[in-house]
């Protein structure tokens, strides 16, 4: 099975096939790794490669993984062949995300700095969204037109949830 | 143990790791606690610790954790003859000491004169200046004239800084190197005083050079005696919070050390302190100290103490606070070792350490020796929204400051929490910092070396996480066909069942 | 941390708790750890420690962990420069040691000399009469004649025991507690040694009286430094197990201490010790103590140690092995406080202590003041069969004794351990029972009180575990019923996604 | 919804009702219980009755739940309605197991002390098994003839397997 995983923003083609016995080969960009991975507990996998082994933290999130490896979090994106394939009809989900602006933390909607219509600077300050006594700005990413905003004033909102939607300029 | 415990019965107001630290510290002394929480604490640790515990009002803190008339009704009602505030909250409010003490229970705390004395800047300054502390030099009135300017700058030593009386932000702010400058530094800062608030007063103070910000534990009984425990550095600071502790501080000399905590008890005797306080000082590169603010309550970092003096501050705060004396004389007390506190923290370091609550999936704590981990989390706990990021403090003991740092280095490394983001990786990059090791820092360091400490070079651990990534991507997919042709029976892979990959809908 | 570590790299033989206690040792001092591990311990927590493990043979320890071969040949190929042998396995194998040193690595631990000398009963006793330290006094060769029977048993002085010299199993065994009964109980001993052995041969030696066990930790280095770290008390045994120790011994005078820290220093010093040793002593209830054998490895119950005097013995055999002199003298080793350790097995109490391995489904530790868990477990892990039982040791300090007790009871009532039985409950009758808690017991304590022990008496507590399971058969059968009807979408609860739970197709 | 639970060899008819929002009533032998059990993690109850508060884990087995609360186990056998009326059927597999010797512990089978077809008193020992460098001699808990032993010397046994089973005397 071959996946597209996304890291720091550089795209990997990812094959993937089980030897058995919780061995691995991962080819990655062409290159082949052999690896052990077993499942001691519940999100972790202990890898070994050679004689080193690492404990990796998997945490699945809605469009990959997010995984702990010597304290370090790495976010990947994950995308297999046949969501691939959508994407390309343009059925897939899988576009980038560069037109919402979310929030990653969890809070309290307490400002919004634009209103639909409004033109927007990248990084241009949109919302501001509270928590743990701490607001924070929310930025847009890029130029454009905000086309909706699906949020008020006063509304808790998940991690993730998206607060303002912008038309980018050109597209 | 030996002897009836001091209370039978103490509610805690308190939530998060303080309150299972107080916690803790009353059933080793075979007292019950008893615990309060918001209705968005219902599942929060300090409530699965307590044997009982009573909802007090909403999440808002304002609605809840700071309403004392209810807190006090609870306490009455549960047969509790003690109140432990913790830190924060009602911690420093004379107020509701007074309601405490009025409805005949004990506060585990100073008395509320003490409290307000060191509650208002102004006050505490004059009753410092009263018992012979030192107070940074300066007028705290403002200048009349450019020549009293110069007269005072005179008398207190250069390098000076002038201040706004209106002040804040930095504006109206002006350091001053030598006399030579002083005149047209006035000028500059009435002007820009002005300008900010249309108020162009200003007064002058001594600049302290390259602060560290060392503070003295003190103790003190009903019985008048009044100890110290020796000195904490707490110079890495980000905005004025503190993230690393240690004691003893790196660079304090012996005679300074005597000095300091000499004046810290005077001021403890001053003002007929009771219980646990912590004396703060602005200690100059020169040497010279300064009283800066009492905190009277315990402190966040008051485990280093305990590490290294080797006395437990909680069940000393809940002996005198039922008028018992101190379980120590001064003469007990020596410093051994060297302890490190870091505060873990629902945050990003990687995003301008923005607040992240939200749920914690896996959490692996250090173990073994001299590692203590004071927390308030669990695997599946929601951090919540409503509160202080911080989820726990994270405290090493060595025997020399080496070892301390090696020992917390290596705690940092088997602790692992996913789920939420937090500051771990900061403290590792602080601990491998040369400046933070050659022990000579101060409360410019964190500003000062941000970028290093940000930086991050782990080539094949990013390599790992892919693989690892990719190797789970796999394992899913394979589940999801065994779970779609279900004859496999009861022998599923335990990692098909793990809840919380299950909770999300790949 | 200050200066290179003292090696790069090391071999840590040996499996459990105390491999990780080892490798924890070498992170702190920037010395990269090794595991090897059988094959019934590829997913051990001591493997998931380490950054580098080697299969080294089948689950028999016979196939692997005492495969001195394997291991060695392993050290070699993957450039450790030192092995680490922890205690058991190949911890006391002078041949072992030999050939680590033959293939010029160094062994942690004493020359094999000194080994050699303290592994034979016979051959340590000679060498610490020649070493004058007092052994149990007698003959030790079998007795001529009544008459000499007489004399000895005057000189060592009376209660004193008969035994046979063929013997064990308490066969041919005589107290005689003065003159008037000896000449009867040797014709007793010798008619049932001569019926139970073929051999009528008995010797005779001094009787202690309820005995404790009371140990002292020694300390070598190669520049010929031989320090002691003071006592511990391990009498609460059961079958010559330890199950309890504390430090200080609470019976000790400063006096005994004095002198019995001087005997066990010169041991070390007749046998030209090096790094960490224990001298095991019988101390009587009169005050006497009387050599019993020596350890020539690291203890289980060293972490009290470490607490008490606050140094690191892991670290300090890891610098000693390299040629290092010792980083403290005598004079700066003090005890401060009291230390108390459990351990935690894998058994049942309620059915004669019987081994009970198997699946480890929730884990929560206690952390907050002063509670040390060196441990090898992890919620999930099958703990095996084929090891010793014991899973983890509980420690824990306390300003007095008295603090150490009230400090266990709470960490005993933080742990929680569910899916394997373990003697946890036994360890908190052991901290609520008068007679521990009076500091007055010897080697006889547990089988005494094992019925007080075992009493339990719950009503509470039973009512709500049965409240507890008819709950969660009602929450089972709900989502059994909302699995059939799957309208629900992805919003599950996160108990009926329980992994451990869903194992179990009820 | 009606069980049958066991605890420490009695038997108790125990009725659940949900009353929403994690509180439930339990009815044991005719006396209600009124209480709150949420569940903050996985395989635990806080249980709230009045002010007091307990932390309960529950493991299930398989017949019943091992329940651990104050540090003390206790070991629950939990049958429901219907497999209660099977069982009256004869049907269920609800009857006790007193003529069979198992082992709660895995392990391994070092002696047989029994062969087929002997008698066997209560509390004779009839096979050995070892495990963690301990034997363990496992007894009849009453007198009657072995009728079979699936297991030999040498095999590995799971722990709760049955090893003996002993017709009972006068059945």
């Amino acid at each position: 099975m071959a996946w597209q995983i996304t890291r720091d923003g550089v795209e990997h083609t990812v094959d993937v096939e089980a030897l058995g016995d919780d061995r691995y080969r991962v080819t990655v960009d062409g290159e082949a790794h052999e690896l052990h991975a077993a499942c001691p507990e519940d999100g972790v996998l202990s890898i070994v490669r050679g004689s080193r082994r690492w404990e990796a933290d998997v945490v699945r999130t809605a469009g990959g993984a997010s995984v702990t490896v010597s304290g370090r979090r790495h976010e990947l994106g994950v995308i297999d062949e046949r969501q691939l394939a959508l994407a390309a009809l343009g059925l897939g989900g899988a576009a980038g995300n560069d037109n919402v602006v979310s929030t990653s933390m969890p809070g309290k909607v307490v400002a919004l700095l634009v209103a639909e219509g409004d033109a927007v600077q990248a990084g241009q300050g949109v919302i501001v969204v509270e928590a743990m006594k701490m607001e924070n700005e929310l930025k847009a990413a890029a130029a454009g037109v905000v086309s909706s905003i699906p949020v008020a004033v006063g509304d808790a909102v998940e991690g993730g949830a998206p607060l303002v939607y912008i038309d980018p300029d050109g597209d | 143990m030996s002897g009836a415990p001091p209370f039978k019965k103490v509610l805690v107001a308190n939530r998060g790791e303080i309150a299972l630290r107080v916690m803790r510290g009353c059933r080793e002394l075979g007292i019950e606690p008893v615990a309060v929480y918001s209705e968005a604490d219902a599942q929060a640790p300090h409530v699965r610790a307590a044997s009982e515990a009573h909802c007090i009002g909403p999440a808002a803190s304002a609605e809840s954790y700071l309403r004392g008339d209810v807190i006090l009704d609870v306490a009455l009602r549960s047969g509790c003859e003690a109140i432990h505030p913790g830190y924060g909250f009602l911690s420093e409010n004379a107020g509701f000491v007074r309601q405490v003490v009025d409805a005949g229970l004990a506060f585990v705390g100073p008395p509320p004169e003490a409290m307000e004395v060191m509650g208002d800047k102004v006050s505490a300054r004059r009753a410092m200046m009263a018992a012979g502390v030192p107070v940074v030099p300066g007028t705290a009135d403002p200048l009349e004239s450019d020549d009293e300017a110069v007269r005072v700058a005179a008398e207190i030593g250069y390098p000076v800084m002038l201040k706004a009386s209106a002040g804040g932000g930095g504006k109206g702010m002006r350091k001053v190197d030598d006399p030579s400058g002083i005149v047209s530094a006035l000028r500059g800062a009435r002007s820009e005083a002005r300008n900010a608030f249309g108020d162009d007063r200003v007064y002058v103070e001594k600049f302290v050079v390259n602060p560290r910000h060392v503070e003295v534990q003190i103790f003190s009984d009903a019985q008048g005696n009044h100890l110290h425990l020796f000195e904490r550095d707490c110079s890495i600071q980000r905005r004025h919070q503190k993230l690393v502790e240690e004691t003893p501080c790196p660079v304090l000399s012996p005679e300074t050390r005597a000095a300091m905590t000499a004046v810290a008890t005077q001021a403890a005797a001053a003002i007929d302190y009771r219980g646990a306080g912590t004396v703060e000082f602005l200690y100059g590169a020169d040497g010279s100290f300064y009283f800066l603010e009492m905190n009277t309550r315990l402190q966040v970092e008051h485990p280093i103490t305990e590490m290294v003096v080797g006395v437990d501050l909680v069940q000393a705060q809940l002996l005198t606070a039922a008028g018992l004396p101190l379980p120590w004389g001064q003469d007990d007390l020596q410093q051994r070792g060297h302890a490190i506190e870091v505060r873990l923290c629902a945050e990003d370091p990687d995003d301008g350490f923005r607040p992240a609550p939200g749920r914690i999936e896996s959490l692996r704590l250090p173990t073994g020796p001299w590692v203590r981990v004071d927390g308030a989390f669990y695997p599946g706990y929601d951090v919540p929204i409503h509160y202080d990021p911080m989820m726990a403090k994270l405290i090493v003991w060595g025997r020399t400051r080496d070892d301390a740092i090696g020992r917390m280095r290596r705690a940092l490394g088997e602790l692992v929490i996913t789920g939420v983001r937090t500051n771990a990786s900061f403290y590792r990059a602080v601990m491998d910092h040369p400046a933070f090791q050659s022990g000579r820092y101060d409360t410019g360091y964190v500003a000062a070396y941000l970028d290093d400490l940000m930086a991050d070079h782990h080539d094949d651990d990013a390599l790992v996480a892919l693989l690892a990534a990719a190797v789970d991507a796999h394992r899913a997919q394979e589940e999801r066909a065994r779970r779609v042709a279900p004859s496999g029976g009861g022998g599923g892979s335990r990692w098909a069942s793990a809840g919380r990959l299950a909770q999300v809908g790949r």
